[in-house]
């Protein structure tokens, strides 16, 4: 076992290294943009020098580079304080779902365009009624002429507010049973009929909209894959969910929950010296480290040609739950203080706040615990599945409360 | 054996269940949640009327001489419906103060004002982050004047009068401070519950009087927190009953293929877990209200035991609700986290769950060595 | 709220109590008896003077006591050092049933002789592959005439070698769906055919045997209940399982704790003053006052007349993992002494392992953890069952692995 | 990034493991358990065959010379087949305290003697009930002469040879005492895992010598148990997997209600859980075998997280494998046992798990402080 690179490794991470020194972007005019802007400048400056999307094929914009190279490339790009990224789900979700079940001719036409920046793209799955069965949709599609008439309402879609485009899965045969029935499109989020609406967390912000569709029109040459296959279409998306959201946790990690018991006391003593911390604190450090080397372990295999498996749902399984655990654990560390969220009198509590307040979210989004557990027993362990009351039966003759 | 509220505390328990419901919807939470109130004054008056701000003050003060049993009652319905109101700081905390340790002046100056709701009051502890350390405080007192800054203080945006913990040259002492005053300044402080006003206050050489007009024993405060801790173990046993509710109501009502998602033995689990941890915290409740009411010496034990079960019960249940709810769980739309809010930030008051559990192994050992 | 008897209750405790003072044995000739016999001897003392089964009919060799003085004589019966007791499964769940299903000539016969400890009965429900699906019991029996013909194994039966009779559940139809192909008699355990083999434990005790059945023959006149009646009949001793059994966590509780943590040092000061040993300590507290107050509840319940109802689930969901927590953390406090299980050498350490090792299987006994949490969620939150894919199905139809 | 066995580590795991599953089967370990012997001696004669007892013991003193990492491929292997064997006592133990603290005569009598494996050791530390503590210990040296008793001592019943911790004048020592001899009496012990030997070893003046003939630096004796709870690690980790796979099969094969139990979530999430913990102590003993090999000054966090991530690992998958089972998993007759008995016991060795979350935070307090 060795951390280094192989030489190989090693010369790639080198030229990306120095890519990024010479392009980086530092200048005040830059920082002056809209958070959107930078993101669409950046994206377009490694775009035009190749340094987009390494892993999709030249034609496509890419550079066709491995797995290990686009994880050296992050890893450097890391190095920096660059844009946000709002191109996440676009390229990593629905690019490679536009390869697969795109024609030619709109690959040609949309995939560079979404590598260089220019055009942004979101994802239309969830629904109200739906939450982790994805697949009950409601949305329909009826088929009128060349066209085809989108009602109904999707959840939880991130960046619907400047987006050009979306995918869409919808409902196009409520008799049939509920895989069944479904078709996916892509369509344009300026279209008549569709309007967006933020949605506020519990934490004040609001990350993800709703998105109502009302007569909204789409051409079927907008459809992918056959009417009927759009179950299958959306597995192509969804199987790259993982590689597009990845956990963030954010500061809350053991070093914050270390200078926290460093700088509060119990009873005279820094509380880093009470036994009770001390435990809490190892716990955490073995799911981090643990979470951590897990990575290596998943890097190394990545290195040697093999794909990412089911094993990495436990990231999420994991880091959520010890967030939530963590930062209501360092609130009562801090006492009385430990509610203000103020941050301007109490900077550490602002950010051990907001950890608290968002764990819940990250606890659900992208497959709640239950879910990622439920596929760690199912895909890794090998054990059946519950009996399903949905199978064969009908859509519209499913029992929904 | 009789270790349940008599018929009357039961008839007291859905009158003010009902008049919550009524009075205190969750749409009055959300008002002061979302809004630039720091409660809600009206519903207070309400409260006032009903004479809940007089449950345990003696009828020679204007009061209704109940016991804590009445007041235990009151307690968990307040948590079940999250009622943004000052009750815990000025009814559980400040009025027991004055009762406590205040002269014969002191308390007929105070405490009808108290039992009639048109005075709220608060109670001052905190100065830094961490455990609150008595010998450590650094807001003097010299004279009848009083130095030095209290953050956060619950509700004192909305308090007339303070009891505010402090130290002179003679030792511990807990002043009364009115808030409306010159040598006062009340700041607001943002906590993650906004459905109750927090503050920093700063006094520089406020006029202030000791109560009792002598040295605070500590033993005498820690007496306070623990009837404090009682009261709102009630109050925190409500909040975890609401969210059971809510979460078995989603449960019951909410499909995923083909199924009530409470048909899951993930859920069901979650839900019975729940359901013990209030259960025990029920219970335990019951034992710290009956310490109280008696003045039992086992108060110290019963009220740490009751506190410790209320704070792992609430918790537990306001955070798996909103699990059990799913991504609309994690939406401001839904009340969830009202009661996620309510639970942490009545966890932080009077001192966190490691605090009380420090306290539950101490007075369990003293108990033990009585034996 | 107070915790003294009422008037009636008082005196009904000081009539128990004046009698026990007068009666329970201490003679050194009464010690020298077996176990077994010592519990007969005793139970037939208390027969005589109407302290046996005191909640059942005078008619029964009871007195007829309510709930609530069936709990003050267990309080007063428990300030002694009685014999053990070989009759709880008889007595609690046996009599019932047969007072709610025998014949008025089989209840004259058996119930005196049961509450007298005359005749000692155990119970022979469960089988190797039922584990919590009771009901999906295998042993056969046949018609032949006027007797059945009984073949199979029983398994988990207390007492089964030193019983007189058992009750025992068989499927008399194995083509009819799972509860309706039973049948329940009571049987002479002495019959040929019946072997009784005792199950060692991991503990290395025997508390259990498993009971071979072959070509044992019983009259159809020892039926309780219909053919295909005997999941109804099974029921009603099953309801009566909780009083029967009830959690017995022996000596690990909390203050077995603090005694260990006194005594044990932690970097030269008592383990007791130690944050995690004291957070740990309070926790267990917390769930032994709850479990003890959630009892003087139900007291106060039976005392005015209610059933006790499945709330009561939560003793042993509770008590099981707190004892099989609590005697691992101990021996860890123990340190390398915490493996001795030499009484001599480590008198708690032997207390302690004994525990450790005991929980597994308090955790399964009488419904395991999982079990007790459906219980919670069905009866006492009303949440749905799962889907039962053996519904309706005949016996033999349904997958077995 | 390579995070990963080599290839010929690789193979030598399939080899060990084919080794142990045809020598070792869950009969062997009943035998013992059951059994009046403390070990398998035969076993142990053919593990000495396949040279694993020689591993890394260097060439020169008639070792193999291989790194840590074929070790802990062995390791992880032994606790795959709860091996009733001194394998962690003689090896990780014995053998490396000889190897790191004895003087060039004393390897040269011993190393090659244990590396063939005709000769086992163990190590005599604790006392008394509680944390190891070394300023404390009562067994002493004078002149050539130890007197003391050390309780429990693992597989000193079937060792020739034992390292016994103990303190002279001069200060802390570990000092080698063969203990065939009359000054030294071995006395069996009961413990909850008879598939391996423990004693009581009473030392009244025999013959000691001193490993290099000087004070041991206590920080060298804690660098010998931050390799041994590497090694314990790699071998909790194979029961942990053991006991995940029984579960994972059982859930399979047994079925209620019309089903598989691996089919109700309870089971499956419990299943899920157990491969998280194992997963995590896995990827943790990666990074710890890393850092004993490469002798990084990270061992010592790097050791406390293997040990403490392995001790929680092991110590679930080992009891809920048996709630898996149900009343059969509680039974002497199936093997679940083994694994709650093997895991609780390398649980308590070298210090359990509050003892390395202690070391763990110091570690990275100190490993802070030097960033």
């Amino acid at each position: 076992m060795d951390f280094n690179d192989t030489p190989e490794e090693a010369r790639f991470r080198e030229e990306a290294s120095s890519w990024l020194a010479e392009n980086a972007p530092t200048d005040d005019a830059f920082r002056a943009l809209s958070p959107l802007e930078q993101a669409k400048v950046w994206q377009k400056r490694k775009y035009d020098a190749g340094w987009a999307c390494i892993g999709w094929a030249p034609d496509f914009g890419g550079r066709g580079a491995s797995a290990i190279e686009e994880v050296i490339w992050r890893q450097e790009e890391s190095q920096y304080d660059l844009p946000a990224n709002f191109f996440l789900i676009g390229q990593g979700m629905i690019g490679p779902t536009l390869m697969a079940w795109a024609s030619d001719e709109d690959k040609a036409r949309f995939l560079p365009q979404l590598a260089s920046g220019e055009e942004v793209w979101c994802q239309l799955f969830s629904e109200p009624a739906g939450g982790s069965d994805l697949a009950a949709l409601r949305t329909r599609a009826e088929r009128d002429g060349d066209d085809w008439v989108i009602n109904g309402q999707k959840i939880w879609t991130s960046g619907a507010h400047y987006s050009d485009y979306g995918v869409i899965v919808v409902r196009t045969d409520p008799t049939v049973p509920k895989h069944k029935g479904l078709s996916y499109f892509y369509i344009d989020m300026k279209a008549p009929g569709v309007e967006i609406k933020p949605i506020k967390q519990l934490t004040g912000d609001s990350d993800f909209n709703e998105v109502y569709f009302t007569d909204v029109r789409v051409s079927d040459s907008q459809r992918l894959g056959e009417v009927g296959q759009g179950w299958q279409v959306s597995l192509t998306t969804l199987m790259n969910e993982r590689a597009a959201i990845g956990g963030s946790f954010g500061q809350m990690d053991v070093s914050l929950a270390m200078s926290v018991a460093a700088e509060v006391e119990i009873d005279g003593r820094p509380a880093m010296e009470d036994a009770a911390v001390r435990a809490r604190i190892a716990d955490w450090y073995v799911q981090e480290a643990g979470l951590k080397y897990t990575g290596y372990r998943s890097l190394t295999a990545l290195s040697r040609g093999a794909l990412p498996g089911p094993e990495n749902s436990i990231g999420k399984l994991v880091g959520a739950p010890k967030m939530q655990a963590m930062s209501s654990y360092l609130m009562d560390l801090l006492g009385a203080s430990g509610a203000i969220a103020d941050e301007a009198l109490a900077a550490k509590a602002g950010i051990i706040q907001r950890a608290y307040m968002g764990a819940p979210g990250l606890r659900i989004a992208g497959g709640t615990d239950e879910i990622m557990a439920n596929i760690i027993a199912e895909r890794v362990l090998g054990l059946p599945q519950e009996p399903r009351l949905d199978k064969g039966i009908p859509f519209n003759e499913v029992p929904t409360g | 054996m009789n270790f349940e509220f008599s018929d009357e505390q039961q008839l007291l328990r859905e009158q003010a269940r009902g008049f919550l419901t009524e009075h205190c919807p969750t749409s009055a939470v959300r008002a002061v949640l979302d809004g630039d109130q720091d409660w809600d004054a009206a519903l207070w008056q309400k409260v006032a009327e009903m004479g809940w701000t007089a449950t345990v003050i003696p009828e020679a003060y204007g009061g209704l001489g109940l016991s804590y049993y009445e007041l235990a009652i009151i307690a968990e319905e307040m948590g079940r419906s999250a009622a943004p109101l000052p009750f815990s700081s000025s009814v559980y905390l400040a009025s027991e103060a004055i009762q406590r340790f205040g002269n014969e002046a002191q308390k007929s100056a105070w405490l009808p004002r108290l039992a009639s709701g048109e005075c709220v009051a608060t109670v001052a502890m905190a100065e830094r982050a961490g455990r609150l350390a008595l010998e450590q405080l650094e807001t003097r007192r010299g004279g009848s004047q009083l130095s030095g800054t209290k953050v956060p203080v619950a509700d004192a945006s909305v308090a007339e009068v303070a009891v505010v913990l402090a130290r002179s040259d003679a030792g511990l002492e807990a002043c009364l401070v009115p808030l409306q005053q010159a040598g006062v300044s009340v700041e607001p402080v943002l906590t993650f519950d906004t459905s109750r006003g927090h503050s920093s206050v700063t006094f520089d050489g406020a006029e202030a009087e000791v109560l009792g007009e002598t040295t605070l024993n500590p033993e005498d405060w820690e007496s306070l927190l623990d009837g404090a801790a009682v009261l709102l173990a009630w109050e925190q046993l409500g909040l975890a009953e609401t969210a059971l509710t809510q979460a078995r109501d989603y449960a019951l009502q909410r499909f995923a293929f083909g199924r009530a998602i409470g048909s899951y033995q993930a859920i069901k689990h979650k839900l019975a877990n729940m359901y013990v941890k209030n259960t025990l915290a029920r219970s335990n409740a019951y034992y710290g209200v009956w310490a109280l009411s008696g003045g039992s010496d086992e108060l110290p034990l019963a009220a740490a035991t009751a506190r410790v079960a209320a704070i792992q019960a609430s918790t537990y249940a306001a955070e798996e609700n909103i699990q059990t709810h799913g991504g609309m769980g994690f939406t401001w739309e839904f009340d969830c986290h009202f009661y996620l809010r309510r639970a942490k930030l009545l966890s932080l008051a009077i001192g966190s769950e490691a605090v009380w559990q420090d306290r539950l192994v101490s007075a369990l050992a003293a108990q033990s060595a009585a034996a």
